[in-house]
This record gives C-alpha cells, structure tokens and sequence, in this order.
C-alpha cells in the first residue's frame, strides 16, 4: 500500500515538472501564475500523500498553510502585480 | 439574536480549532485567543440577521455541489483528452437575482467549480460567464444553483429580472 | 529514492532560473515555484517544522510581497517612460 | 488487500489520473478562460478523490475530518485566487479565443 503511494508521489512530482514548462513558457503572465496555483493544488496532493506514506501527519498542516497562502500569491498577483491595459505582448 | 449568533459561531470556531489541533487540550490558549479574534473578525465582515442558515439547506446544496462538480471535471477531462480540441468557448451575460452579498459570493464560487462555466466579470445584475459551449443551457444552471443557495441561506431572491 | 534525485533536480533549475533570466516577473514565479520545492526538500529531511515555515513564508507571503514590488516598479517605469 | 485497502488504493489512482488531464488540460487548451476551466475543475476533483482515498486509511475520526477540510480549504481558496485572475484578465481586454478563428487560420 505504501508502495503504491510512493509511486503516486513520483507520479504527482512529474506532473509538476510538466507544469514547470508552462510557467517558463508563458506566455502571458497570467499562464505563469496559473501554473504556479497549480502547482498548489498538486503540492497539496502530494504533501497528503507523503503524510501517509512517511506516517507524519504534521504534513497535512503544511498542505494546509500551502492551500491557504496561495491565495494571498493569486491575489497579490491580480490585485498589484498586473496591471493597466492588455497590449498583446508582456516582454515575455 | 446578536447573543444567538456569537454562540453558534463562537461553538463553530472552537470545533474548528479542536479539528485543526486533532484534539490535543495544551494548545487550547492559543486555540481561545484565535477563535475570540476570528469571531470578531466574522461579526464585522458578516453581520448576523442577514441570513438565516438551513441545515437541511446546506445538506440538499453539498449533494447537489458533489454531483455538479464530479461532473464538472469528467466533462472537462474529456474535453481535454479529445484528439482533436473541439470546444466553441466564448463570454455571454447571464443575468443574477441574487442579492448582493455572501449569497453572491458563494454562488460566484459555485459556478465556477460547475461544468462548464466560469465567472469572469460581476456587474449589478448580472454576471458574465466564460463557457467551453456557447450557447448551451446556462442560463437553467444558473438558476438552479443561485435557488439552491438562497434556500441554503434563507435569502430571498429578487424579481424575475 | 526516484522522487529525491528528482526533487533536487528541479531545485536547483528553478534557483538557477529565478535568478538567471532577465524577465522580472518570471524570476518572481520561478521564486514561488522554487519555495515549494524547498518546502518538499525540508519534508524529505524530516524537518516538517521548517517545512512548514518554508510553505508559509517562501511560497505564500514573500512571493505576495515580491509581486507587489514588482507592480510597484512597473507603475513607475510607466510614469516616467514617456 | 482487504477491501477497504482496495477501495482507497482506486480512489487514490483515479486522483492522480485527474491531475494528470488537468496538467494535459493546462498545457493543450488555447487560452487563458479555456485554461483556467481544466484547473479549478479538474484538479480540485483530482485532490477530491485523493482525499477520499486517504480517508479510508484515516486512523481516527478526526484525522479524516482533517484532511476533508484541507480538500474544502483548497477548493475555496482556488476558487477565490481563479476569480481574481481571470477578473483582472477580463478586465484587461483579453479576448476569448474562439472556435472560428482556428478554422479560418490552420
């Protein structure tokens, strides 16, 4: 049973990697950040995970604080970050 | 009603804390001083009287979420997995007879864990939603959903617009 | 075994990508990304306390904070670039 | 395997087979709006049945409440953050990609 979550890990990690490319990619910036949030929401999968496999269940309050504060990331990103008007190419 | 309020919540908070500590009792200091201050905060974002809270409301809007959002994510699954991409996307008007507040907020969430709809702009009435198939039956979803949280909340909806 | 040599793989790409490209907001993604991957090191080592301080503080709030830096440079390049 | 055991390791496998179309999703649909349905769905339904899987192995009571909340807590703030997002992208003027214009220009 372990082993399976074990493979799952590595499995969730790679999805991750995949993600990767899409915020060095872009190409706006909003794809960056999406990546990035989902990379939370993977992260989230994958620290659940690990708490089981590895019997740590001090890891659920990380996922936890993860799932919490990439709020605070999307919404600074929204609210401060990009702003003014869409002019079809951000320099990336 | 003000003193009802502070009890529920107050109760609500605590089992929160006893769920986030797995109910360990030496954290419970902490644990006090954090709900007292989660319960101020509610009480001036949340005013009480507004709403009128139905458990069997709430038990009727959770099947009926599960359900949406399982379908939600095997119809986007499949789009996704087609070989070729055929989806027709595009933004259209729906108009909202919920009145301003958590309602909105709630039913703004919703829909965007529904199939095929997605929030991207909220006007006095009406929002307008990005779908994956123009012209499909939003405007019934919406309607459906927006009734489902007004009787989960007792709210009550506006006229027909 | 796989998920260490992977995880550190992906470490020090994103510490050499954040700080190498010359976009500003990718570097800030990249630092996001990269506080989660520090936060799964701080996991594998079994120091879930650091762990947690990582998650909270390198991916949550400095990552808020360095976005809102970077509006802020944007609004003035703005205003002083005709 | 006990039954139980067999339940969660298939709830655990029907996850990971979400978040892998999420990723696919992510990657393969043209736009910002198209992009941003594979994520909150998907993937929130991805950590759904993950969840569920690991409830089942859930030692006590309040351990699984636990992680349902972690699931509710996600599915909320990913919410909150996409609205936020594609709002401001909204906002911005980006224009929805439509069907027609890849039929036009192949």
């Amino acid at each position: 049973m372990t082993d399976l979550g074990m493979v799952l890990e590595v499995f969730l990690f790679i999805n991750l990697l995949v993600a990767l490319l899409k915020v060095t990619r872009g190409p706006t910036h909003a794809d960056r950040m999406l990546a990035a949030l989902l990379f939370g929401t993977t992260g989230v999968a994958l620290l659940l995970l690990l708490a089981h496999t590895e019997g740590e269940p001090a890891l659920v309050d990380i996922a936890l604080a993860l799932a919490v504060l990439a709020v605070i990331a999307g919404a600074a990103f929204a609210q401060r970050a990009w702003r003014g008007k869409w002019e079809g190419n951000e320099h990336s | 009603m003000i003193l009802r309020a502070i009890l529920w919540r107050g109760v609500l908070l605590a089992a929160l804390w006893c769920l986030l500590t797995e109910g360990r009792v030496d954290s419970w200091g902490l644990g006090v001083a954090s709900a007292v201050l989660a319960l101020a905060a509610s009480l001036i974002l949340l005013p009480p009287g507004s709403i009128r809270f139905s458990l069997a409301g709430l038990a009727v809007f959770l099947v009926y979420f599960i359900n949406q959002s399982l379908r939600a994510g095997v119809r986007v699954a499949l789009l996704a997995l087609r070989p070729r991409l055929n989806i027709h996307p595009g933004i259209e008007p729906v108009s909202l007879r919920m009145p301003v507040g958590v309602g909105r907020v709630i039913l703004v969430n919703t829909l965007n864990l529904l199939p095929g709809t997605l929030v991207v702009d909220l006007a006095a009435n009406h929002l307008y939603l990005h779908t994956l198939d123009i012209g499909g039956s939003i405007e019934e979803e919406v309607r459906v959903a927006e009734l489902r949280i007004a009787k989960m909340l007792g709210l009550d909806l506006d006229d027909e617009p | 075994m796989t998920l260490d040599l992977l995880l550190v793989a992906a470490l020090l790409w994103t510490a050499v990508q954040s700080l190498a490209t010359p976009n500003l907001f990718r570097g800030v993604v990249l630092f996001i990304v990269f506080g989660l991957f520090m936060a799964l090191v701080w996991v594998r080592l079994h120091a879930a306390d650091i762990a947690l301080a990582e998650a909270a503080i390198g991916a949550g709030l400095t990552g808020a904070l360095l976005l809102n830096g970077v509006g802020h440079l944007r609004a003035k390049q703005q205003s002083t670039l005709p | 395997m006990s039954i139980p055991e067999l339940l969660s390791a298939s709830f655990l496998l029907i996850g990971a087979a979400f978040f892998l179309v999420g990723t696919i999703g992510l990657l393969r649909f043209p736009d910002v709006y198209t992009r941003l349905h594979a994520l909150t769905k998907v993937d929130n339904l991805g950590l759904g049945f993950t969840v569920l899987g690991l409830v089942i192995q859930a030692p006590d009571a309040l351990a699984a409440l636990k992680l349902v909340l972690v699931w509710l807590l996600a599915l909320l703030a990913s919410a909150t953050g996409n609205f936020l997002i594609i709002r401001r992208a909204f906002d911005k003027g980006i224009a929805p990609w439509m069907a027609q214009e890849r039929e036009n220009d192949p």
